[in-house]
């Protein structure tokens, strides 16, 4: 039958909406409302997977994030996904979920070999074997323990969900909605402060869904209810569910990720699968609660034994008996609260209590209704391979180290309460240096780092009265330095149940000479022995522990066995808790799906792109396309089935015969003004500014403080005080902050002021012998003889119905002009430059071509700026004013830059004329020298001379300037080429630069 | 995400800025004899100090104002924000 | 030192581990040493290791002011590696990476060095020729490396972004086959038991406050535990040493900054070596529990806190998924950060320093985990003949004075530029 | 002189994203704002001119970071100290400009062509912004602009009505592609009508 631990009323899943699923092949059904974890136990499955080291089977021993085995593999639609904890979630059709880290299957595992031979595996084994023979590890060894470990299967698919982003600024973030977080948020929202409430589950309420308690007149889920639609009803609150808030970063800012679309049945389109929250908060309320701890005995670990509060919170929220015969096993009284809660629904329990005795209360209540109590007592060990069957338990001797009598009793479950746990992660995130209670064996926050708050029993009041006086005070308190509005909220009464102290034992004896497993961490298979192992071995700090026996590394991260392991350190150290130290709380405080991170920025979205105005044109003209930083420009026009290089040759060849146009509207434009501007280029270049007349182009080098050349390009003088200033793609950015940063900080007393006009201009480059006449009939009326236009010069034109910029100047070393119109106009100008141009034979070229045309004309690019070089290193010492100082100066004059074999920049040809060099090449004396090869300089770039039909490349070699004519070799051992080259000039056409003024 | 007191533009969040190191660094005077030490200690050396930072930040993507922070490096408080020409 | 063999693990299994000795002493501090080595981080406890092994120096304490491991060797993303253009840093790091190859036999400890290649993609031609330039450094110097194309590559990560969604195609990579991983903790903790054995002082919570310096020599350190007497002080203390060098008074050319990483849940085996994404700073490898662990960019600012914040990892992340889309649907288990000694040119700084007996190991920026072995050696015969071994002499500190700079990226004195 | 405007290739007109069976009175309104100038106006340090006796159709400079001000047809947005951002309808405005001031008083750039603009109307305009920009929108209101990033493009953003909440946001140029598909995507889970 189906559900047959689901009690027949109760709970708040909807009985009337069922929803199946599929387990390791077979076919559950549940309720709407359900987790898997409550639809399963209440289809009494109990074993879930297998433990990471020894594949011991292993069950559900919690309802929520703390859970440390409900790991599964889960199946939806075409997505699969890893290590997806049964507790958190929501039940939905067509789900359908496997076991992990078993084979061939959960119930039969031939990793379960391992739990036979785990004295073999004790803590750090791995530390000290597997070295024999040497090249096993990585050859045998590691391979086998890689597959062995791992857990889940990650897809191999992209993600098809959605995530997105959603930045937000309040007065209060509110974290958990127990009493403490609803009351806090009710106080602060009701004194007018803006307020987020944050729960993490699908509900509402915190322990006050589980616990038998009256606020006001009334019920605790009621009042959650009613609390949170006024919350809701409130336009300066937001209210959210299914929120976890996972980071506390600095400057209070916090994140949260919210679960948006997984629940839902029908989702509306574009719903995000899961929403990042950057909250940046005034302050922060963390009512984040407490988590029950177990207790430690042997074969602690079976399916069937979890924590008492869980199996509350199952048949109270869930309306699911994980167990119809358990044994509750306790050091303090709230486990009572369980078996009282049991006992209503019909389930008679026995009650282990390692305490002498207790006169709560809830003690005494139990009593009353006839529960079997037996104190003093404690569990020695368990039995059940899959499900645990029976209980070996005991009466303590005098000193707690043994047990009087053993007898075993039958059971189909195992409730434990080891007391609680404050969930302090936030606040040690924030900075806060956390204090030891030994009163009640917790970690306490202490002094606040950031602006936030600790309240209810995440901060160790354990009482519903405390939780709610310390919400609705501090709520008050705090948004009040925020608000000033005074208005205070009244406190309800409450009644609650007698609580009292707990038992600080909580690790059991092993029955004589016994030495079953006692676990510590259950996903990583940490036991007692093993932390008595590391301190053993001198491991003593908390964090050498942890490294080394692993406890607290998977992947609930030790909600539930950091503090166990903690106290068990300090006693084997003979040392006070406080003494250990905690390990550091690290964010995210739950996992958190990388999609959620990232956000929207992905695929082509992953950066933006940029476009220039002629895009759409290069687009439909077969460009392709080559990403320059963020820009995309044309690399080269396919014709027909032209390699890159064909066509890089084609266009190229075509700017040497006719005329060429290129897009160079990605070239950094800055507009300078002020009457300070020509003095501030003078400090900012390496040559002289001052003097540059009216309506002439300059070109100019700038360089580091450190000496290095930081970019080079083209100023113009437009008026006395207004210039005109062009930087390659790459520097644009980091130019005009240079500038911002020199007029700024260093000389505010410059009057002048920059700013990038690059998107306000397309630019065209119109290179070629026949440029001039097409600029000729592009400005019909203008004087374009070398006389009247001449190499530098610029005029402002009109241009149709708008103005036109043209420069004359050259990257291609032809004679060539610059045409700049403004953005919108950018297309029309292309197409009118083409369509005068086409009986001269004009082409549009790529940067490919462009790259071909400045080597084989020695001018210097990107490839050999590359911030190693100096000005000599690129033959542009000629750039370096002697008469003034800019920036940088004063660095070129240390002894590395003055070396007299210094790098310099060469032009390399193959002695066969035939064969290209690889960039990256490098130049060598001998070829066949051993290693390491000595080597004099390295091939910067490559082209095919286009002018002399055959290779050419630029160099950065030791003593360029004396090795012209000399016999090298060209080496590319990636490409397996040695090529017999001989040095030349840098510049292969044209030296004495006769076309660019012709 | 840090918050940052632009002095102009009030607070914003970090990704608005760009970083721009040690601000007691100063540059030498143009046309100035600087010896060596000096030079290289400009360039290359600084106090990188544990504790309070007098920084250069840069509203890259707000009012592209450069100006001063005083921040401590080992728990990223931020204690003052000042225009250029003010200091802490 | 009871050796680690399969018959130790046998005779110990069968008794219950009850009879395992302690992995090294905690010993007190003696009134004084032949030399200190400040920072139990992994370089210092191998400067000590190799001091006393090669350098028959017998009487030699470490100090650290916290746990041994409990810096930037037990934070690292456990990446080795030699591939670098400049012959200064390759030949360097490749002695290195000969030492990783035998470093468990050595120490008797397995370290889990695991040579599974590093991969580092290149998004365009160009990027490919500065790669190959890096490349044929590497191969004139006799260190392995291969140039891959796009399909070669495909092959070794299939579920790497290859559709025409991605905004970063991959042309390529520089594929270094003996690149991979190493067990960080592992490293610590066997060169301290290595180290323990040859008679070195382990001393942890040790703080050094100051030292004692007579005319230009130094005489000692005064720690938390004492004074202590000693003629060499060797600092390796990456992430404080320019608090350390400032009780020194010297100002160095170097910045603090935090690095971040992570790690998602485990997964069964899906990348086998370490890949980089070459249009950014993504890297990733696969640990053997099944850990993706994947790091980047240091988030920009001087810091000494090691914590980052979260938009650091999500430009981290976003740039993971762009090269492999199906991270998108792992989760991050654990994000933390480390203290960087930024140097101003991108390379180490092991040299003397004006004080005598005074030396100085740092600047190790996001590269310090796999240069420990070669590290270690170099700075233990720096100490130890009190000049520089042939394989430091490039990292010396007065390059920031003559030029001779290292610089692999090109970005000069911006350290935070990563 | 035929035009092409920066967003012409992107902005696809229609209803699009979560539109179904929902009123478009509720829908997100998005178009792109065309044929206007723009300007820089900075003020020279050495300047002594008044600002307050400058003014556009009766509109002064706002002289408070995150001011802006202006009408449907004209906006004068605070960039940073001494420095504005004037937009207009008017073909003419730049004689308006030059009338009131020289260029020894202010550098002003011409950056017409430089922007591309959407305007996003609806109730939900401001949560587009806080699905890709950190700015603390709590009190944006009417008249207030601000520089700042949305998801890595540096924007600005303009409020120019409150009733409807109407905003303008300018990126770069060059980066029209991508700006646009950023406000657009994050508009896509409310629904918008693209005009």
């Amino acid at each position: 039958m189906s559900q047959e631990f689901r009690i027949s009323s109760g709970g708040l899943i909807d009985r009337s909406k069922e929803i199946s699923f599929i387990f390791n092949g077979k076919k559950y059904t549940g309720y709407k409302g359900d987790t898997l974890a409550s639809a399963l136990l209440a289809n009494g499955v109990h074993l879930i997977g297998r433990s990471f080291k020894y594949h011991r089977p292993r069950g559900i021993i919690a309802a929520g994030v703390e859970d440390a085995n409900g790991k599964v593999q889960l199946y939806k639609d075409s997505i699969t996904e890893p290590n997806v904890n049964v507790t958190e979630v929501e039940l939905v059709e067509g789900l359908r979920i496997e076991s992990q880290n078993c084979w061939p299957s959960v119930n039969f595992d031939v990793g379960g070999i391992n739990n036979f031979l785990n004295r073999f595996f004790p803590a750090g084994f791995y530390y000290k074997t597997f070295m024999w023979p040497k090249s096993f590890w990585y050859n045998v060894y590691e391979p086998f323990i890689r597959k062995a470990a791992g857990m889940g299967k990650a897809s191999l698919d992209p993600d098809p969900d959605r995530y997105e982003h959603q930045y937000e600024h309040c007065d209060v973030l509110v974290v958990g909605s127990g009493p403490s977080g609803i009351s806090s948020a009710l106080s602060a929202a009701k004194n007018g402060a803006r307020v987020i409430l944050a729960e993490d589950k699908a509900r509402f309420g915190g322990s006050l869904l589980t616990d038998n308690v009256t606020i006001g007149n009334k019920k605790g889920d009621e009042w959650v209810e009613d609390s949170i639609s006024e919350l809701k009803s409130m336009p300066n609150v937001i209210v959210k569910k299914r929120s976890q808030v996972f980071g506390y970063y600095d400057h209070n800012m916090l994140v949260m990720f919210e679960r948006c679309k997984d629940h839902l049945k029908n989702p509306e389109p574009y719903t995000p699968r899961q929403r990042l929250w950057y909250i940046r908060a005034k302050h922060v309320l963390i009512s984040t609660g407490s988590i029950e701890r177990p207790l430690i005995f042997a074969n602690n670990d079976r399916p069937g034994i979890m924590l008492a509060t869980s199996a509350r919170e199952y048949l109270k929220v869930y309306g699911v008996l994980p167990g119809k015969n358990p044994i509750i096993f306790t050091n303090n009284d709230t486990a009572y609260e369980t078996a009282i809660e049991f006992k209503a629904n019909g389930i008679e329990s026995i009650v282990l209590d390692t305490r002498k005795s207790s006169n709560a209360g809830v003690v005494q209540e139990a009593k009353a209704l006839g529960i079997d109590i037996k104190f003093n007592h404690g569990i020695a060990n368990t039995s059940g391979y899959k499900k645990v069957k029976s209980a070996t338990v005991g009466e303590l001797n005098e000193s707690k180290n043994g047990y009087k009598n053993l007898t075993t009793i039958p059971c189909d479950s195992i409730f434990v309460s080891g007391n609680w746990t404050p969930t302090v992660h936030l606040a040690s995130q924030s900075g806060n240096k956390l204090k030891y209670e030994s009163e009640t064996d917790t970690f306490l926050p202490n002094q606040s780092r950031q602006q936030e708050t600790v309240i209810g029993s995440a901060n160790g009041s354990f009482t519903l009265k405390e939780s709610l006086t310390d919400g609705f005070s501090k709520g008050y308190q705090i948004s009040d330095e925020i608000t000033k509005n005074g208005i205070e909220t009244s406190i309800p009464i409450s009644d609650e149940k007698d609580f009292g102290s707990h038992d600080k034992f909580w690790c059991m004896p092993l029955p004589n000479k016994k030495h079953y497993k006692r676990f510590v961490d259950f996903q990583n298979d940490v036991a007692v022995s093993d932390i008595q192992l590391a301190v053993r071995e001198g491991f003593r700090s908390i964090e050498h522990v942890k490294r080394y026996t692993t406890l607290g590394m998977a992947t609930d991260q030790g909600k539930t066995s950091n503090l166990n392991g903690l106290q068990l350190v300090s006693d084997l150290e003979k040392k006070i808790v406080p003494e250990v130290g905690h390990t550091t709380f690290r964010p995210p405080y739950t996992s958190v799906t990388i999609g959620t991170i990232i956000g929207r920025e992905v695929g082509k979205n992953y950066r933006a792109t940029r476009k220039s105005p002629m895009h759409e044109w290069h687009e439909k003209h077969n460009a392709v396309f080559v990403d320059a930083g963020l820009w995309l420009r044309p690399r080269f026009y396919k014709r027909g089935n032209e390699t890159l290089q064909e066509a890089a040759k084609r266009e190229a060849l075509n700017v040497r015969q006719n005329v060429g146009i290129c897009d160079v509207t990605s070239l950094g434009k800055i507009d300078i003004k002020g009457t300070d501007s020509a003095e501030f280029l003078n400090r900012v270049y390496t040559n002289a500014f001052l003097k540059l007349p009216v309506g002439k182009a300059r070109y100019g080098v700038m360089l580091r403080e450190d000496g290095m050349v930081f970019d080079d390009g083209t100023t113009t003088r437009l008026a006395e005080n207004h210039f005109h200033m062009t930087t390659t793609t790459a520097q644009a950015a980091n130019v005009l902050s240079h500038l911002e940063y020199y007029l700024q900080v260093v000389w505010p007393e410059l009057d002048v002021n920059v700013v990038s006009t690059t998107e306000q201009w397309a630019g065209a480059a119109i290179a070629g012998p026949k440029s001039r006449e097409l600029l000729q009939r592009l400005f019909p009326e203008e004087d374009m003889s070398n006389e009247g236009f001449p190499f530098m010069g610029f005029k402002e034109l009109e241009f149709k119905n708008t103005i036109a910029r043209v420069f004359r100047i050259s990257f291609s070393g032809e004679l060539a002009y610059e045409m700049n119109v403004m953005s919108d106009y950018g297309e029309e100008m292309w197409n009118e430059i083409i369509s005068q141009g086409k009986d001269l034979g004009i082409q549009p070229y790529g940067t490919e071509a462009l790259s071909t045309l400045r080597i084989e004309m020695g001018h210097v690019a990107g490839s050999e700026i590359d911030g190693r070089t100096i000005a000599y290193d690129l033959s542009l010492e000629g750039m370096l004013s002697q008469k003034k100082d800019f920036i940088g100066k004063r660095s070129l004059s240390r002894k590395a830059f003055t070396e007299d074999n210094r790098e310099k920049i060469v032009g390399v040809v193959p002695i066969d004329k035939k064969t290209s060099i690889p960039e990256g090449s490098y130049l060598v004396e001998n070829a066949k020298a051993g290693f390491p090869n000595p080597k004099l300089g390295h091939v910067s770039a490559s082209c095919w001379s286009v002018e002399y039909d055959n290779p050419f490349s630029l160099a950065i070699i030791k003593d360029g300037k004396n090795k012209k004519g000399e016999k090298l070799f060209a080496v590319s051992p990636l490409k397996n080429k040695i090529i017999p080259v001989e040095i030349v000039s840098q510049h292969y056409v044209d030296p004495e630069g006769k076309r660019v003024r012709s | 995400m840090l918050e940052i007191k632009c002095p102009y533009c009030g607070n914003r969040s970090q990704n608005e800025f760009a970083y721009g190191g040690d601000a007691t660094v100063k540059r030498p005077e143009l046309n100035s004899e600087i010896s060596d030490q000096d030079w290289d200690h400009f360039v290359y050396y600084r106090k990188n100090p544990r504790g309070n930072h007098l920084e250069l930040w840069h509203h890259i993507s707000g009012c592209r104002q450069w100006f001063k922070v005083l921040r401590n490096t080992a728990t990223h408080d931020i204690i003052q924000t000042m225009e250029m020409k003010e200091n802490p | 030192m009871k050796k680690y063999s399969v018959f130790s693990l046998v005779k110990n299994a069968l008794n219950h581990h009850k009879d395992w000795e302690v992995a090294w002493r905690d010993p007190e501090p003696k009134k004084e040493y032949e030399a200190v080595i400040i920072g139990g981080g992994g370089h210092g406890l191998a400067t000590a290791y190799y001091l006393a092994k090669y350098y028959d120096l017998k009487n030699i304490a470490i100090l650290e002011k916290g746990w041994i491991g409990g810096g930037n060797v037990g934070r690292n993303t456990t990446i080795l590696r030699s591939n670098y253009m400049h012959d200064a840093n390759n030949l360097f790091y490749e002695q290195g990476m000969q030492m990783w190859r035998d470093l468990s036999q050595e120490l008797n400890y397995n370290v889990m060095y695991s040579p599974r290649g590093i991969l580092n993609l290149a998004h365009s031609d160009a990027q490919l020729n500065a790669y190959a330039r890096r490349g044929n450094s590497m191969r004139l110097n006799g260190i392995d490396a291969a140039l891959l194309g796009r399909e070669e590559v495909r092959k070794m990560i299939p579920f790497a972004d290859f559709t025409e969604n991605a905004r970063f195609p991959i042309f390529g990579g520089l594929l270094q086959p003996i690149g991979g991983t190493a067990r960080h903790d592992a490293v610590a903790w066997g060169y301290a038991r290595a180290a323990d054995d040859m008679g070195v002082d382990i001393i942890q919570h040790c703080e050094v406050s100051g030292f004692d310096v007579d005319n230009g020599k130094v005489t000692g350190v005064q720690t938390s535990k004492g004074n202590i007497k000693t003629n060499k002080v060797g600092l390796c203390v990456a992430g404080s040493t320019s608090i350390l060098a400032e009780k020194l008074n010297m100002t160095l050319p170097i910045e603090a900054h935090v690095l971040q990483a992570c790690v998602s849940e485990p997964v069964k085996p899906l990348l086998d070596g370490v890949v980089t994404f070459g249009a950014g700073h993504f890297y990733c490898s696969q640990s053997d529990k099944g850990e993706m662990v994947m790091g980047g960019d240091l988030d920009g600012y001087n810091s000494y806190a090691q914590r980052g914040n979260l938009p650091t990892i999500q430009h981290v992340l976003t740039e993971g998924v762009a090269l492999f889309p199906n991270l998108s649907r792992l989760k991050i288990l654990r994000t933390w950060g480390g203290i960087m000694d930024m140097s101003m040119d991108g390379s180490p700084i092991i040299d003397k320093t004006h004080i005598d007996g005074v030396y100085l190991n740092c600047g190790w920026c996001y590269g310090g985990f796999k240069a420990t072995p070669v590290s270690g050696l170099t700075f233990a015969h720096t100490i130890a003949r009190n000049e520089p071994h042939e394989l430091n002499v490039p990292f010396k500190l007065d390059r920031f004075h003559t030029g001779h700079l290292i610089d692999e990226k090109g970005l000069g004195t911006k350290t935070w530029i990563s | 002189m035929s035009k092409i405007t920066p967003l012409s290739n992107s902005h696809e007109l229609g209803l699009h994203g979560n539109c179904k069976d929902k009123d478009e009175a509720n829908l997100l309104v998005i178009r792109e704002v065309t044929n206007i100038k723009i300007y820089q106006l900075s003020k020279f340090k050495k300047s002594n001119f008044d600002i307050n006796n400058f003014s556009l159709d009766g509109y002064k400079l706002p002289n408070e970071s995150g001011l802006s001000t202006g009408n449907e047809n004209l906006r004068i947005l605070w960039q940073a100290p001494n420095i504005w951002m004037i937009i207009s309808y008017n073909e003419n405005i730049i004689q308006e400009i030059g009338k009131q001031c020289s260029d020894s008083d202010f550098a002003i750039t011409d950056l017409s062509h430089s922007r591309a603009i959407l305007e996003v109307k609806g109730k939900d305009a401001l949560n587009v912004i806080k699905k890709g920009s950190p700015l603390n929108l709590n009190n944006f209101r009417k008249n207030n602009c601000a520089n700042s990033v949305y998801h890595g493009i540096t924007v600005s953003i303009d409020m120019i009505n409150d009733d409807p909440i109407t905003l303008n946001i300018m990126a770069l140029r060059s980066f029209a592609g991508s700006f646009h598909h950023a406000i657009t995507d994050a508009s896509l889970e409310f629904g918008f009508n693209a005009i």
